[in-house]
């Protein structure tokens, strides 16, 4: 396999030509062209162009992915071009300077393309007064309660308010009362009095989600969010017009009321509800995770991630994870029960050992079992997940780490079908001892007898043979998960491992983008992350020493593994990279 | 009440749906029709033209919901208008929608439609009706009255049977 | 990097040091009458004798009502936030949790602690919070028999605390909306 | 002395003249289409040649004929604007969304001479090389609406719509579509939103200009009723004779629309510049001065949206004299010939044509007030300075008619104004719905400050303010 690794998997864009700009007196290049909301190369706005230049230019409606329309008026900026004399030539200063023609009237920055020597002006008096003027008609009917309102600390009027509010309001009127917690659908809660009617959410759900379910409904400043009467707003990416809703309208009823956004930790991780490895944050406060949001990364999920994904959170916190080492039904301890285990495996006749990993570890943990699987001749698998893709994030596979079982030599291509032969294995009592990481394998278990009615593979994949009572011929069933199940029930051995929140690691997407992720909380009791009783048994049983970090693992699996050739711990960065599989 | 939609509607929406190249650009006009046959536009009949247009309905919603001459629910059987814009308010629009409101028992100070107990009079403030020349002007479901004192707004509402 | 700083050089007057130390006994013997002779006493019995609290003062703190009974806090978090020996600890009633006591506030906290052990009477939570719900009352001498018993919880709090009138804003705004016209949609 | 010029409403008014088509014909309808359509093709001295359409459109650019809409933009020039490489079609649509406060011009024509708009339109689409047109009818003239489809029928019927137009190949189809109470529908991108079928919310400029990405993206050309109309009296007049009506550069004629407190409101058709505002409103053969005992206070010339004019009021006007030399000549409100160019330098603007005339029974601030209500109740709500400060205007407006005012709510309110014109907002609406109350201000703020202070005052004395909450007309009872 060739270890070509990429950090982007499109083929190189054709050269773009680049244009000079001014932005408040500072000269800088930008592309003619850039990447719109859909991809499709479109002239660069002055927005990008400041963007560019670093310089923040105020805005609540323009988002990077989604369509412009230009309606909050917050990044009006000023801006001048070079002057054309009547012979359609530039008009120059005495110094050969082109002299600049400054337009009387202000242009929205998100809509309006840079031209050749342009220059734009975002920190005038006009434009401070301007941006004044659009934030106090935003706040004059805006109901004030950031103390009840779930976006506050992360909120585009507070901070927006910081730069531009007036300290006391000159607003004596009454202002416009509209429903508030009105239900909009399963997940999302609206206050359409803190809506400021950017209609980000209404552009996510029509252009991006393909569920034309928002709209405004009435007139003028009565204008208000809604669903059609009776249709729910309810698809598996309803969450995420909480994110791109720069105010506290749109909440999502997950997270309402649960706790302040400044409290929350946030940790770079990945989501593992499916193949495709959405980047997100995992906001936390003192061990205890309350949501998951998306994080960017245009070569995986852009700014989005399911609502699905999204709130697979829970079962983290569940009061009866698996917290103590059990040994035959006694509490143990980890010295104990490793040493016990690495003696039990080095003694153990080739052959008479099957290793059923799960495709949701992580890559260094996979690549430790194949070296036990190496040392030990040991067949191996892991469980394939099934479901239905989508067209924009889900993908079939609801493994996050399909390939790296495969990459790491755990499974094969077509992963499941070694688990019959396993079957086989221990009903002839070939194979006495069984290691099971993170899977609950009776659940899936048809009578043995019954199996071998099926004919296709694919059936084969979805059911077994390893019955319970199969499961009771064992010497030893050893067993790492985080939830106890009926496996765990029946092991000899239970291993506490850690959530993936809980530990730090690798995942191989769908797509083959190699993506880190990071420690949001503890693991609960004695639980310990997989890699690093793995890696201490590896040592026992085979001698080797891989290294006692994650870091180290790693790198020494990417010299290791040939689709991983190349990559350090540290290149992969906050957003991973593709490599070939 | 579930909504049914008429052959003459069906024919009537069909043929109006070939003036556009694309469909939804029918739908206010699809609107009007309904409106015109049933005097209001119910939730319902949304979604038939939603379903007509190959719409969401909250499209069609989103329109229904703009238009103050849209009628949301059931209107008086006569809908009297009294613009109130500048120039009539020059004229006396003002005096001439108070004089409906006493003669109807219905508030002089509230703005929009106000239907009296019987379900016969609607009487609203609407903005500007195009005859300033000619103040006050009013219109009684789709006929339009010029000039309009209080001697002829009580022949206009008697005329209203 | 030093800085120097200039000091402006002593008088002879001052170089003398005899008439500070002059000045400084004029001072001690000032008080010694007063006490000595005159018998003006400024220590007191306590805890027989109770200090008068000055208006201002900043004792314990301690969550109020509203005039109409209902727990004025509405679980911003603020005080939490701000606390500078973390001695108060709010938890959040969630979206399923008790609705607030009070019309249109929408929430209130599920559970409300503070640690008196920890706490340093700064009066950071009553200046942060929006709600007027928090104030620094006029207890000082907090006694218990447990270090327990010393986190004071929602209740307790809430009884020592009593009525704080002032703008019911969530009341107010209540009213402001149904006077209102009604709303030309119905949602 | 100002007289009236009628050339679009020449026939309407006469007695016996009906709207359908036998009528029209027999004055001389439809002549300037036949003559349109079959111009042929001309050979200019340099070797090029003119198709019949083209030379249309460069009479209509010689003919110098301005939008009769409201901004008054060149017609021609804006038919120059329009894309036609892009191989899209490209469309046209009458604006007869007419819902400015004090315009009912196009009605007339509407009512009285359909055929005439619809072959101004038909010459149109021609020059244009339009498929498929509209005419947006506002959707408070049901009759109009049914009076159109029935012309369109009758033309449809002689071939003058349809396929193969009078055999020469040409092919047009025109719609009547129906508005539903919106203003906002008569702003160009606005109305070609509200024909698709959505919320009529005007686009944002750039990128959506109508004559390259207007209905369904494709090039469009808006134009008003009026404006039309005089396409077909240039192609029968030809565009240099047109030129001569009316003075340079505010060529044609136009019908004024005169309403508010003058003896003989109405409209009235003039050569362009060939009146002054005084000759119109008290010229017997106009308006015929005001109601006896009144005393002219305030004209807004051209629609709502106008800045309104004082009585007594000077402005320096750039004139030629006899010389050719460019002089200021200072000239009183009421000698300014009405026209595109002088009422811009008045710091106005012609609009829609539409003269409202207030005397001095006329509560000010109740008049502003009550253009405020409309400006509120007719804003989309799509952008924020305009969505948030028309109702904050008329909410303070009201307050102040009803007796809770303020000594500051003058310069309260002019702060709210300032807020929302000078491209602030997406489309003009901002500047109409914030210039009434700039002007108001700046040339009656005594009366505000008065108001509110007469308001404090009465409040100081506890008397309670018994008239809150009601409606108040703009004029005292009389």
């Amino acid at each position: 396999m060739s270890a070509a690794a990429t950090t982007e998997n499109k083929p190189a864009a054709p050269a773009i030509e680049k244009i000079k700009v001014k932005v408040d007196g500072r000269e800088i290049e930008v592309p003619r062209l850039i990447a719109d909301w859909s991809g499709k190369l479109t002239p660069t706005t002055m927005i990008q162009a400041c963007e560019l230049a670093k310089t923040e230019v105020p805005h609540y409606c323009w988002h990077p992915k989604l369509p412009v329309v230009g309606n909050c008026r917050m990044c009006l900026v000023e801006f001048g071009t070079p002057a054309l004399g009547p012979d359609r030539k530039p008009v120059l200063n005495p110094d050969g300077t082109p002299k600049i023609a400054k337009s009387p009237r202000p242009a929205i920055s998100c809509a309006t393309p840079v031209s050749p020597g342009m220059e734009i002006y975002t920190k005038t008096p006009a434009v401070k007064q301007m941006r004044e003027g659009v934030l106090e008609s935003l706040l004059i009917n805006h109901p004030l309660d950031c103390p009840i309102c779930d976006q506050a600390g992360e909120c585009k009027l507070q901070e927006y308010s910081v730069d531009y509010g007036q300290s006391a309001s000159r607003f004596v009127e009454a202002k416009v009362h509209k429903p508030k917690a009105v239900d909009l659908g399963p997940r999302i809660m609206l206050d359409a009095e803190r809506c400021i009617l950017c209609t980000r959410c209404i552009r996510f759900t029509r252009d991006i989600a393909g569920d034309d379910a928002l709209g405004i409904i009435n007139r003028g400043s009565y204008n208000t969010i809604a669903t059609f009467p009776g249709a729910p707003f309810d698809n598996n990416y309803t969450l995420n017009t909480v994110d791109v809703c720069p105010v506290g309208a749109l909440t999502s009823k997950d997270f309402r009321f649960q706790m302040r956004a400044w409290f929350l930790k946030e940790t770079k991780s990945v989501c593992t509800s499916c193949a495709t490895g959405c980047n997100i944050l995992i906001g936390s406060r003192e061990e205890k995770i309350y949501r998951y949001t998306p994080r960017d990364n245009d070569a995986v999920n852009a700014s989005w991630m399911c609502d699905a994904g999204r709130l697979n959170y829970k079962w983290i916190g569940r009061a009866d994870r698996l917290q103590d080492v059990w040994v035959r039904g006694q509490k143990s301890s980890w010295p104990a029960a490793i040493r016990e285990l690495a003696d039990k495996l080095k003694q153990a006749p080739a052959g008479s050992v099957a290793i059923i990993a799960s495709a949701r570890q992580t890559n260094e943990e996979l690549w430790l079992l194949a070296k036990l699987k190496a040392r030990l001749g040991a067949l191996s698998d892991a469980i394939p997940r099934e479901g239905e893709s989508d067209k924009l994030l889900v993908s079939a596979d609801r493994n996050p780490n399909t390939n790296g079982a495969r990459l790491t030599g755990i499974c094969f291509t077509e992963m499941g079908i070694n688990l019959v032969k396993i079957a086989d294995g221990i009903a002839s009592g070939k194979i006495k001892t069984l290691i099971v990481f993170g899977e609950n394998i009776v659940k899936r278990a048809v009578a043995h007898d019954k199996l071998r009615e099926r004919e296709t593979i694919s059936e084969v994949v979805d059911e077994h043979g390893i019955t319970a009572e199969l499961l009771g011929k064992l010497d030893a069933l050893i067993v790492s998960d985080i939830l106890p199940n009926e496996t765990t029930r029946l092991a000899h051995f239970v291993l506490p491992g850690a959530a993936p929140a809980e530990k730090r690691g690798t995942f191989t997407s769908g797509k083959g983008r190699v993506q880190k992720f990071m420690k949001a909380v503890e693991a609960p009791g004695v639980a310990r992350a997989e890699w690093e009783f793995l890696q201490e048994l590896v040592h026992h049983v085979t001698g080797q020493n891989n290294g006692l970090t994650v870091e180290s693992l790693f790198n020494q699996m990417a010299r290791e593994v040939a689709a991983f050739n190349g990559l350090t711990w540290q290149a992969l960065g906050d957003t991973g990279v593709t490599v070939q599989i | 009440m579930s909504f049914q939609a008429t052959p003459q509607l069906e024919a009537e929406v069909n043929e109006l749906i070939s003036h556009y190249p694309v469909k939804r650009a029918a739908s206010l006009m699809v609107l009007h029709a309904i409106q015109e046959q049933f005097g209001w536009i119910s939730q319902e009949a949304v979604q038939w033209t939603a379903k007509k247009l190959d719409l969401q309905p909250i499209n069609v919603f989103e329109i229904l919901t703009f238009y103050p001459m849209l009628r949301q629910e059931p209107q008086g059987k006569y809908q009297i208008k009294v613009c109130r814009t500048l120039s009539c308010a020059l004229g006396g629009a003002y005096e001439l929608h108070h004089h409906f409101c006493a003669k109807l028992g219905l508030d002089a100070h509230k703005h929009g439609p106000q239907t009296t107990s019987d379900g016969k009079f609607t009487v609203e403030f609407v903005e500007c009706l195009a005859s300033c020349g000619t103040a006050p002007v009013m219109m009684v479901g789709e006929k339009f009255y010029e000039g309009v004192s209080h001697a002829k707004a009580d022949e206009i509402m008697g005329g209203c049977k | 990097m030093a800085i120097t700083v200039n000091r402006k050089p002593l008088t002879f007057w001052e170089k003398l040091y005899l008439p500070a130390i002059a000045g400084g006994l004029k001072v001690t013997l000032k008080h010694a009458y007063s006490t000595l002779i005159q018998r003006k006493v400024v220590t007191m019995e306590y805890p027989e004798q109770k200090w008068t609290l000055p208006t201002g003062y900043r004792g314990a703190p301690y969550l109020v009502k509203d005039q109409e009974g209902s727990t004025k806090c509405v679980s911003c978090q603020l005080c939490e936030f701000v606390c500078p020996p973390k001695a108060i600890r709010i938890t959040p009633p969630g979206n399923d949790g008790r609705k607030a006591d009070r019309p249109n506030a929408e929430k209130m906290p599920a559970e409300f602690e503070i640690n008196m052990l920890r706490c340093i009477f700064c009066g950071f939570c009553q200046e942060v919070c929006p709600e007027e719900a928090i104030f620094l009352q006029q207890d000082y001498s907090l006694t218990a028999l447990s270090r327990g018993e010393l986190i004071y919880n929602k209740e307790k709090l809430l009884s020592l605390g009593g009525v704080s009138p002032g703008i019911q804003k969530w009341k107010h705004k209540l009213e402001e909306a149904k006077a209102q016209e009604s709303f030309p949609v119905k949602v | 002395m100002a007289q009236e010029y009628k050339l679009i409403l020449k026939h309407a008014d006469e007695p016996g003249y009906t709207p359908d088509m036998e009528c029209y014909l027999r004055h001389g309808g439809y002549q300037a289409l036949k003559k349109a359509l079959a111009l042929p093709v001309k050979d200019l001295p340099d070797g090029k040649k003119l198709s019949g359409p083209e030379q249309i459109r460069e009479d209509v650019k010689v003919s110098g004929l301005r939008g009769r809409g409201g901004a008054g933009f060149s017609c021609g020039l804006k038919w120059s604007f329009v894309d036609r490489k892009s191989g899209k079609p490209i469309y046209l649509i009458c604006n007869a969304d007419e819902s400015e406060p004090g315009t009912f011009k196009d009605r007339q024509i509407i009512h009285k001479d359909p055929h005439q708009l619809i072959e101004g339109m038909i010459i149109s689409c021609f020059a244009n090389d339009v498929k498929l047109a509209y005419i947006y009818i506002r959707g408070e003239m049901p009759e109009g609406a049914r009076i159109l489809n029935q012309a369109l029928k009758e033309a449809r019927a002689k071939n003058f719509l349809g396929k193969n137009i009078l055999g020469t190949g040409y092919d047009l189809e025109m719609h009547v579509h129906r508005g539903a109470g919106a203003y906002i529908c008569g702003e160009e991108t606005g109305l070609i939103e509200s024909l698709e079928g959505k919320r009529p919310y005007p686009r944002i400029k750039p990128p959506y200009f109508p004559a390259i990405l207007g209905l369904w993206m494709c090039p469009t050309i808006v134009n008003n009723v009026e404006t039309l109309c005089n396409v077909k009296h240039i192609v029968t007049l030809s565009g240099a004779e047109f030129a001569k009506l009316g003075t340079p550069n505010n060529t044609g004629t136009r019908i004024v629309s005169l309403s508010g407190q003058v003896k003989r409101p109405g409209y009235y058709e003039i050569e362009v510049g060939k009146a002054t505002l005084g000759e119109l409103i008290n010229d017997p053969k106009f308006g015929g001065g005001l109601r006896e005992g009144r005393r002219l206070k305030a004209i807004i010339p051209g629609g709502s949206s106008s800045k309104v004019l004082k009585a007594g009021e000077k402005f320096k006007l750039k004139k030629k004299d006899a010389e050719g030399k460019e002089i200021l000549v200072e000239t009183d409100v009421l000698d300014l010939p009405y026209d595109f160019d002088s009422l811009a330098q008045a710091g106005t603007m012609s609009g829609s044509s539409a003269i409202i005339v207030m005397d001095d029974s006329v509560d000010i601030v109740g008049a502003l007030a009550n253009l405020s209500e409309f400006y509120a109740h007719e804003s989309c709500g799509q952008c924020t300075p305009c969505r948030e400060g028309s109702l904050w205007m008329n909410r303070t407006l009201q307050r102040l008619t009803h007796g809770e005012g303020r000594r500051q709510d003058a310069d309260y309110l002019g702060k709210i104004a300032d807020n929302i014109p000078g491209g602030r907002t997406i489309c003009a609406f901002g500047e109409a719905c914030s210039w009434p109350v700039q002007s108001f201000l700046a040339k009656f703020k005594d009366e505000f400050v008065a108001k509110g202070a007469a308001d404090e005052a009465r409040r100081a004395q506890s008397i309670s303010g018994a008239a809150a909450g009601t409606s108040v007309a703009p004029v005292a009872p009389h």
